[in-house]
């Protein structure tokens, strides 16, 4: 990885910057300082080599491990390749669906990742927009789930096509048929919407990225360099540089959120515009949304405690990260839990032949262990544990509550699916779906593909936006009041 | 004497701010100076007058493009091939709307980020006054300026305290490279759209390999052509029986007369003429040559004589068995019949 | 330290897209003269001959009046005329030749659609739309060849064209 | 369905990529496809316009009239004959499936030598050297070969087999199957010989009946005629408008005619006869307002002392009922008593079926008017055209007889599998160890065929000549036209031609077979008949015949009045409760034997059409089914799925489990035509075949079985969802109302 | 010239249904709907356009076996055609008929999900017809290969050949031209096929006389399906 290339100014030349002042003589006030420094990233201030050198070591220090790890990773998407091409060659057949359960895990899987692709953007882009001060250093992080969780994500609905190799049939090309696809069909607004905020995604995550690249530009040499210095676009930080970015951030902001919500929405009404008992549901657009961001922030906590466990980013990513992630999902949980009782309650009231039919599958039946789990997971855990401070700062216990989410999530999503499928109003159409081996090991491929390219993601991009710490740790200082020490922005 | 750049460096903000006051002293105007910092700061935090942008104008345009594209989609789709679905009217306004939204947003989103790079001169590949350890912290002050007046310039950087001050030649006004990119680029997707496109349209045709353009199914024409059974015979019955006159004559009606001139113009005519007189072109090679089929000869065979010629065939006469069905053969017949002079 | 120079990256990006795209284009030529040329028959036959004797197009291929599909004209029809007209023509004794061994000449066709498609003379013939719409000049041709690549937007092109255009869209006339 | 790489999956593969599309694009290797014409074009034959063939069709012996759809020379479709008189234009799921005969793939395409019976090594052979094969083989026989044929054998092959065998001074060929014995053909007609003067199959006029009582009989299943009994059932129902017939069924295990009735009663299995003898006796006790005075009367000729309770008790049916169902019929205006094949399977079969069809003579039979049965006219050509005649199982056993005693050098099977129908008791194996040499004509190799020595593959029958006389015929006596509706496929002989060449070397065959083929016979046969409906005006018309479909009178004859029928005495009617094979201890359940609707009695098993159809009780297909009633399942502990073995005195089979609510708790249902160990791809290899339960087959409905569970349990090949369907519909209210 | 509109109605007279399955193979027949082997049918993969649902009334001994058959029911307002992103399905106004155009689809299974009667196949492998069977095969009818979707079509093969025909020959169809292939079949004549826009049609009849026994299935959802269905008749003595 990158090398160093450039001599970094001594602290002993004179005038240093005005953030290596010395502490505070008064103890007191020194104590309070560092006190706040542990926790509050923002007090904690270093001098920006400082913390490139932070961020830029556990990219160039690979351990054996992580090689291995690679090895695995990529074994894994090689076998999701080799499964998709038996699947396209023999048919969709080697899949476990049959009548009526039409769609199943490809489809469970696409409704997943597309949630988990929420979060990211949720708190790069509200949070910025509410100028929540904690964001910075999480940011990316969080965008770089979305990435490539979008891009799993948009590969499932190609994969659980019966004929693959027309894809492109569903893209509105103009060709000699003089045939376009219809818009009539929610198949087609799920495209629009993806492809929005997808692109829009990779360009938010870009632009943040650029001052970060220009800084890799300059601490590192030959072909590295030159990767680095076509991404940087010769990005030198003037001020008009600044003012565009900061401009264009604000316009991405502010525009990604309503199409944040529409896709899930989007996604939501591929099963509720159906007359499906258990889909045809007005409920399932803020429904799904909230379940995204609920599972999404549950992915992006895990990706955080991992890295910062396994790239030692113990300066940038501190309790009060994790703890406002927390409250956040604890949030979630509950408004989760709120959406779910009316989507549950409307059904069971109204008593609809079918809907009763299948709440009974789902309390009573053979499916009700999957309910109940779901249950657990998704509204008991989190609303037992999150309450206190210590098991929201505590990495191993948040580490577990978020895996249970997402188990929680997956279940969701698997019982929306092909569960509901399974009942319809012929009782001689009903039917089941049963899990086989060629699904399974394309899912499993697919989020090997997912952790695989973040890690990798990892290695050559700084993963802690630089440039949104150094703004951070400038814009603000300390005022004693009292005998407390606060922080705040600096006069704007 | 051209102008140069000079570079100074500081690495604190009240060196470079002190900097750019002495450099306002000296009458340098803002025009000339520029400020390199590696996280954005507040110009007026350096005494720097505030930049406006215009990329939000720029996103409004986008807006704009997406509304149109967005328009296509739906209204334009929608009638270029009005196909019904599901009793829905052949515009539906609803999902209309969702996809005017999805649209709009990705021009607007796309026209940012563009107009970004494009308003802040970017991508830009050649050389600049730089220096690497302004991502470390450092604060650059940049004055593009006579080259003669380059000495005062430094006497204020020095007295501000800077860590280094760098001379550069002034480059050229225009970056070709970003001319180069920007254009590149638009030609490169211009011409691969076109070229696309003749591939959409066929007019450069590839044989693409479609599922179900070969059939299991033996096609009308395709072999082997099996005869039918000997002997059988077809619910429609035979065209003769064996020791039955030949029945079923279609009355001379308009009608009949009608199809029997258009059937003798197909079948007959090329070798007994247009008149019937016998004298068509292929009848020509023929020998004995066709019959006048206006004389008496013809006209006073009895039609079930007639029926049978056509059926099998007379001498060189080929059957017409094969393009005429027997009511046909009757409406030819009814036609010949009008020839007798 | 001094400052490099960046290579102009760009430009080369952009040639060597340039260059991918003439190779495309040069490979594709070589389908473009594959699709439309004129398929090698098993009897040079030539309809300008019959075309200026005056010969119906509906003589020979005769179930376009009543059938879905054209039809060949039966051997026993081709030797019906040529018993007696111009058999010593080389071309005229290979036909006779295969009427001999009783086989039929495996004509290769020259208008192909795919299977999926059911297309109907029939309709069209008595219709008034004429063979030269779709098969160009026929009568003309020493040797048949496509002349228009017959996909669904030409197709289209004509329905829409007609008074009952709505109807005549519907994707059952061609597809079932 | 196995996935498998075939071209058309290479290409999808290949288009995967744009790259490989591209190759693949150039590469297409049928970018330009022959057309071929005809060298000589048939008549009536064009390019993409069908033609039609009217024949006859051959997959049961009711012969109901098949219009063929013909394109290029290959047959797409049968449908029924519009103007043939019996089945009016509709066909059945069988006949439907015949073209998965002709276009078997496992169709034999010569004629074949097997060295060791069993063995399946088949040594493909010259016709020629087939056929002088047989020849020698029939010469050296001497009068001592035996012929085994099949119901549905058309009538001129069974002509022409007669007089061969008189002529050799062999015994007359020995008619048997699964089907017509299964459905009583042989003992209804004794019956109604012994009632009414007259062997024939009785027709019964549902159509105009107004009360009908079925004691077991499938009318609307593969019985005498499914078509017809289908379309007249259309008519009883709401042929007539606001008239609705009344239909009573009495059977152990529902079936397409229980599910349809009105009144279903699950009697005790082999106990309808008594049933039918307490209505006899009430109607002679009571006097209800009947319609017709001379009932009471009739009834008394039959009458005896009747103990309702008794009855009760041993069929199962309660007296109020019983009462009921006498009410019902002798106050009805046109009242039908139907006797079921079941009852043939009896011991004391014929007491039984006298005292269903005594209850029809009591009810006089129609003179010339609507509804009552009345007896088939075929007899009216029997002068002209035979009609192969099912023999009863005592003469099979008697032919068996003769093969053991090694009386038989050379044994001819002609459409009918012995090896696969017959009981292992009736000792086929040890009989046909002692015959020297055994010759099959099937064109499929099926189990007979796999113990013969020579093959000559006959032709299916849409490729062959016949005709059939229609029995049971309804109104008219019918000769139904069978002719090739297509070239064969396969290089097959008809079997009439083979034995017509054959009998050209036997001098003795020789006089009597002069004709040159079956063809010039069938013309001389045809040209005999009176003047028809539609086979024109001046005598027969060979041509009009095959156009249309057969020969049959324009007018319909007078069926039998009751005024033949007084004239005999009628005969003593005692009717016991049947003995079971098997001590109800050791075998606790009846076993009830019916015949698949769709493959029937076996021979459907070769069409995969068939096969994959679901059978419209229990909607699964290719298995076979072990039916017992839920509770019994319950009782015994086993499920949905689970492999059982049926064991009877006289074999034991595996089937899986289905349980059936409409059942009786006591009987254990299975159907034939699975378990076929030959017989073509799609036959072999599924499920079981049930006729191994069963001992001497007069008996076969009369047989004890006990069901043991092996632990296995497989998915069954079901089209419903069972638990669905049982939980009924989400608000419980059927659409049907 | 405007072609005629149709409007195709079938009725099904659950009393005279005697659930013989004669239609079911006719359709296989005609259609070239290929054959499930035991193993797929056990994975719930059956595949018949027409099917004969039975469903038990009532408890033993009074239990009787209902039959109602199902094909599609051509839906005037189908749920399943909106959703195909592809029109691979949509409605014909000529015929009233919800058409599949199978070389047009790409297997997103989207219409089966919306398709409350389940009347809808998928071919989730290639069908392996045996060599010589494939002589059998309907030349009017693409044979589907995997991955595409199919229902019944009303036999529109048939359908648009006899309006060929017709409009070749300058004449118009009559009453009874047309019959799919399992109202041919039906012995009871259970099924009725016809043109409800011609009063004077079997069909347009039949509904006058038995309108008080006539339904359609789930027509709650409104869906305006184009098969009534006649109500089991019951009669006492």
């Amino acid at each position: 990885m990158p090398e160093e290339n450039i001599s970094r100014p001594s602290p002993t030349e004179r005038g240093l910057p005005y953030w290596e002042q010395p502490l505070p003589e008064d103890k007191e006030l020194a104590k309070q300082e560092t006190e706040a420094r542990k926790d509050n990233l923002l007090l904690d201030v270093r001098a920006p080599a400082d913390v490139n050198r932070y961020m830029m070591d556990p990219m160039r220090r690979q351990s054996r491990r992580f090689w291995v790890l690679c090895v695995i990773l990529a074994g894994g998407v090689l076998m999701w390749w080799g499964t998709w091409l038996y699947q396209a060659i023999n048919g969709i057949g080697v899949e476990g669906i049959g009548r009526p359960v039409m769609w199943a895990v490809y489809i469970v899987n696409f409704v997943y990742l597309i949630g988990i692709g929420h979060a990211g953007t949720f708190i790069s882009a509200a949070l910025r927009v509410l100028k929540f001060e904690w964001r910075r250093p999480i940011s990316r992080a969080a965008e770089t789930v979305t990435l490539f969780a979008l891009s799993m994500a948009a590969v499932y609905p190609l994969i659980h096509l019966g004929r693959v190799w027309k894809f492109y049939w569903l893209l509105p090309y103009p060709n000699q048929r003089q045939l376009w696809p219809s818009y009539h069909s929610p198949l087609l607004w799920d495209p629009t919407a993806i492809l929005t905020y997808f692109s829009c995604s990779i360009l938010f995550a870009y632009i943040s990225l650029i001052p970060d690249i220009a800084m890799m530009r300059d601490h590192t040499t030959g072909r590295w360099q030159a990767f680095y210095r076509i991404f940087a676009l010769g990005w030198r930080g003037t001020e008009k540089e600044w003012a565009h970015h900061e401009t264009t951030q604000n316009v991405f902001s502010y525009g990604i959120i309503p199409v944040m919500f529409s896709v899930h929405t989007i996604v939501s009404w591929d099963f509720s515009m159906a007359l499906q008992a258990g889909w045809h549901s007005t409920i399932f657009g803020p429904y799904f949304v909230v379940g995204a961001l609920f599972s999404g922030t549950g992915a992006v906590i895990i990706a955080l405690i991992v890295l910062r466990q396994t790239m030692n980013l113990k300066f940038f990513l501190r309790p009060e990260h994790f703890n406002g992630m927390a409250m956040f999902m604890l949030v979630l949980s509950l408004t989760w839990d709120y959406f779910y009782f009316n989507d549950y309650m409307a059904p069971w009231f109204a008593g609809a032949p079918v809907d009763r039919t299948l709440n009974i599958l789902l309390q009573s039946g053979a499916y009700a262990p999957f309910w109940y789990t779901m249950l657990i997971c998704n509204a008991l855990i989190p609303a037992l544990t999150l309450w206190s401070k210590k098991i929201r700062t505590n990495l191993t216990a948040l580490f577990i509550v978020a895996v249970l989410v997402q188990v929680g999530m997956y279940l969701e999503r698997i019982i929306i699916v092909p569960f509901s499928l399974a009942r319809n109003e012929l009782p001689f159409s009903w039917g089941v779906y049963t899990l086989q081996a060629p699904e399974t090991m394309i899912t499993i491929g697919t989020f090997c593909f997912l952790i695989l390219a973040y890690i990798i993601f990892t290695r050559i991009f700084p993963i802690i936006p630089l440039w949104e710490v150094y703004e951070g740790q400038a814009l603000h200082g300390l005022r004693k009041v009292g005998h407390y020490l606060l922080h705040l922005k600096s006069a704007e | 004497m051209a102008d140069i750049h000079l570079l100074g460096l500081f690495n604190n903000l009240e060196a470079a701010a002190d900097a750019i006051d002495r450099l306002h002293k000296q009458g340098t105007g803002d025009e000339k100076i520029l400020v390199l910092s590696g996280s954005p700061y507040k110009p007026e935090m350096l005494g720097r007058p505030h930049y406006h942008g215009k990329v939000g104008l720029a996103s409004l345009g986008g807006a704009l493009l997406g509304m149109l594209l967005a328009a296509f989609l739906t209204v334009g789709i929608f009638l270029l091939y009005p196909l019904i679905q599901g009793g829905q009217p052949l515009i539906p306004i609803p999902p209309s709307l969702i996809v005017f939204f999805e649209v709009i947003m990705l021009g607007m989103m796309w026209a940012a980020f563009t107009s970004m790079l494009v308003l802040s001169g970017m991508p830009v590949f050649k050389a600049q006054p730089y220096d690497p350890r302004i991502t470390e912290g450092y604060i650059g002050v940049q004055v593009t300026l006579d080259e003669k007046l380059s000495g005062q310039v430094e006497q204020a950087f020095n007295d501000a305290g800077t860590m280094g001050v760098k001379r550069q030649a002034l480059a050229p006004a225009i970056d070709l490279n970003f001319r180069r990119f920007w254009g590149g680029g638009l030609a490169v997707l211009t011409i691969g759209a076109v070229i696309t496109l003749l591939f959409f349209y066929d007019v450069l045709k590839i044989n693409f390999p479609t599922n179900m353009n070969e059939q299991f199914s033996y096609g009308y024409e395709q072999g082997p052509r099996l005869a039918a059974p000997a002997e059988s015979v077809p619910v429609q019955g035979p065209d003769l029986i064996a020791g039955e006159p030949a029945s079923l004559p279609v009355p001379s009606s308009p009608n009949s007369l009608q199809r029997g001139k258009t059937l003798f113009g197909i079948n007959c005519v090329m070798c007994h003429g247009a008149g019937g007189t016998g004298n068509g072109a292929v009848g020509a090679f023929f020998n004995p040559k066709p019959f006048n089929l206006t004389s008496s000869a013809v006209q006073n065979l009895q039609d079930n004589e007639l029926f049978l010629v056509i059926t099998q065939g007379f001498g060189v006469m080929p059957p017409a068995a094969e393009n005429l069905s027997p009511e046909e053969r009757w409406d030819v017949i009814n036609y010949v019949r009008t020839l007798k002079k | 330290m001094r400052l490099k120079t960046v290579s102009p990256v760009g430009r080369r990006i952009i040639i060597a897209v340039v260059v991918i795209l003439v190779v495309a284009a040069a490979a594709i030529l070589l389908f473009v003269t594959e699709a439309r040329a004129a398929p090698a028959q098993p009897i040079a036959f030539n309809h300008q001959v019959m075309g200026q004797l005056g010969i119906q197009c509906l003589y020979c291929h005769n179930t376009a009046r009543v059938s879905p599909a054209a039809g060949m004209p039966s051997m026993a029809k081709c030797m019906g005329c040529h018993k007696v007209v111009d058999p010593t023509n080389p071309v005229i004794k290979e036909v006779a030749a295969y009427w001999d061994k009783q086989q039929p000449i495996p004509w290769v066709r020259v208008n192909v659609m795919p299977r999926f498609v059911f297309f109907s003379h029939e309709a069209h013939v008595n219709n008034g739309v004429s063979c030269e719409t779709c098969h160009g000049d026929v009568n003309h041709m020493t040797v048949a060849h496509q002349v228009v690549n017959m996909n669904m937007g030409w197709c289209l092109d004509c329905h829409e064209k007609q008074p009952n255009a709505p109807q005549l869209i519907d994707c059952v006339i061609c597809h079932r | 369905m196995t996935p498998k790489i075939t071209r058309r999956n290479f290409l999808r593969f290949a288009t995967l990529g744009a790259g490989a599309t591209i190759l693949a694009g150039c590469a297409n290797p049928r970018r330009w496809v022959t057309l071929e014409p005809y060298v000589r074009p048939p008549e009536e034959q064009l390019a993409g316009v069908a033609t039609w063939y009217a024949s006859t069709c051959r997959m049961c012996p009711a012969g109901c009239g098949i219009i063929v759809r013909i394109m290029n020379g290959r047959a797409l479709k049968i449908e029924g004959n519009p103007e043939h008189p019996l089945n009016q234009g509709k066909l059945c799921a069988r006949g439907q499936a015949g073209l998965q005969l002709l276009y078997n793939p496992d169709r034999l395409n010569a004629p074949v030598v097997q060295s060791g019976r069993g063995s399946h090594q088949f040594r493909a052979i010259a016709w020629e050297e087939g056929i002088n094969t047989l020849f020698d083989k029939l010469q050296g026989a001497g009068d001592q070969v035996a012929v085994l044929g099949g119901s549905s054998m058309s009538g001129h092959l069974y002509d022409i087999l007669g007089r061969l065998t008189s002529a050799i001074g062999a015994s007359a060929p020995v008619i048997y199957d699964p089907l017509v014995s299964m459905n009583g053909y042989v003992a209804l007609k004794d019956v109604d010989m012994a009632l009414f003067g007259k062997a024939a199959l009785p027709t019964y006029d549902l159509g105009n009946a107004d009360i009908v009582i079925s004691f077991g009989a499938d009318l609307l299943g593969p019985g005498l005629s499914q078509v017809r009994y289908g379309i007249e059932y259309g008519k009883f129902r709401s042929g007539r408008l606001g008239q609705r017939g009344y239909l009573v069924q009495l059977e152990p295990h529902q079936s397409l005619t229980g599910a349809k009735a009105d009144l279903w009663l699950p009697v005790q299995p082999g106990m309808e006869g008594l049933v039918a003898q307490a209505i006899i006796d009430l109607i002679a006790s009571h006097s209800f307002a009947s319609p017709d005075p001379l009932r009471v009367e009739r009834a008394k000729l039959f009458a005896g002392p009747v103990d309702l309770n008794k009855t009760a008790a041993a069929t199962g049916i309660s007296p109020t009922e019983l009462l009921h169902l006498e009410q019902i019929f002798a106050e009805a205006e046109r009242p039908l008593a139907i006797p079921g094949g079941g009852l043939s399977g009896l011991p004391d079969a014929n007491a039984s079926l006298t005292a269903v069809q005594a209850l029809n003579f009591i009810v006089g039979m129609p003179a010339g008017g609507p509804g009552g049965m009345s007896l088939s006219p075929e007899d009216q050509l029997s002068k002209l055209v035979v009609k192969p005649q099912p023999s009863s199982f005592s003469d099979l056993l008697v032919l068996l007889g003769k093969m053991k005693a090694g009386a038989v050098k050379v044994l001819l099977v002609l459409g009918s599998n012995p090896v696969y129908e017959l009981p292992l008791q009736a000792g086929l194996a040890e009989a046909l160890a002692k015959v020297p040499y055994v010759v099959s004509f099937a064109p499929i190799v099926d189990e007979t065929a796999a113990q013969a020595d020579l093959i000559l593959p006959d032709r299916t029958y849409l490729e062959s000549w016949g005709y059939d006389v229609l029995s049971p015929a309804f109104d008219l006596p019918v000769v139904s036209s069978q002719q090739p509706v297509v070239t064969p496929r396969f290089d097959a002989r008809s079997a009439a031609d083979v034995l017509l060449t054959v009998a050209k070397g036997i001098p003795a065959a020789a006089k009597v077979l002069s004709w040159t083929d079956e063809v010039a016979f069938l013309k001389e046969v045809i040209a005999q008949f009176p003047q028809g409906a539609v086979t024109g005006d001046n005598g027969v018309i060979w041509e009009r015949y095959l156009q249309h479909g057969g020969w049959w009178p324009a007018a319909a004859a007078a069926p039998q009045g009751p005024a033949t029928m007084q004239a005999l005495p009628p005969p003593p009617l005692q009717v016991a409760a049947p003995q079971f094979l098997g001590d109800a201890g050791q075998y606790p359940f009846f076993l009830h034997l019916y015949v698949s609707s769709l493959l029937s009695d076996g021979r459907g098993a070769n069409l995969p059409w068939l096969q994959a159809s679901p059978d419209p009780l229990t909607t699964v297909s290719w298995q076979t089914l072990v039916e017992i009633n839920p509770a019994t399942a319950q009782k015994i502990g086993v499920e949905d799925g689970e492999v059982v073995k049926v064991s009877s005195p006289y074999g034991e089979i595996e089937g899986y489990i289905y349980t059936y609510p409409a059942m009786r708790p006591d009987t254990v249902a299975i159907a034939t035509g699975q378990g076929h160990i030959d017989y073509g791809r799609y036959a072999s290899q599924h499920g079981s075949n049930p006729l191994l339960l069963v001992g001497a087959q007069p008996a076969w409905a009369s047989v004890r079985v006990n069901v043991t569970s092996t632990g296995r349990k497989v998915k069954l090949s079901i089209f419903e969802w069972k638990p669905g369907v049982e939980e009924g519909f989400p608000n419980q209210a059927f659409p049907g109302g | 010239m405007a072609l005629p509109v149709h409007k195709w109605t079938m009725i099904i007279d659950l009393d005279r249904c005697t659930g013989c399955g004669a239609c079911v193979v006719a359709c296989h027949a005609e259609n070239n709907v290929p054959v499930q082997t035991e193993r797929e049918i056990t994975r719930l993969r059956a595949m018949h356009w027409i099917r004969i649902e039975r469903y038990w009334q009532g408890a033993y001994p009074d239990v009787q076996a209902r039959f109602l058959p199902v094909q599609c029911q051509q839906c005037g307002d189908a749920p399943c055609e909106s959703v195909c992103p592809v029109y691979a399905t949509n409605h014909s106004p000529t015929e009233n008929l919800n058409l599949q155009t199978y070389n047009r689809c790409v297997g997103t299974r989207y219409c089966q999900n919306n398709d409350p009667y389940k009347v809808r196949f998928f071919n989730f492998f290639d069908p392996d017809f045996e060599d010589s069977l494939t002589n059998q095969l309907n030349p009017d009818v693409t044979v589907r290969t995997a991955g595409i979707m199919e229902k019944c079509t009303f036999c529109v093969q048939r359908i648009r050949r006899a309006e060929e025909d017709a409009l070749s020959r300058g004449v118009s169809l009559k009453d009874g031209d047309v019959i799919p292939a399992c109202v041919q079949t039906c012995p009871p004549g259970a099924l009725v096929f016809g043109n409800l826009n011609d009063p004077n049609s079997q069909v347009a009849a039949a509904l006058r006389e038995q309108e008080q026994r006539s339904f359609r299935l789930l027509e709650s959802l409104g869906t305006d399906p184009a098969i009534y269905y006649l109500k089991g008749g019951s009669s006492h003595a």
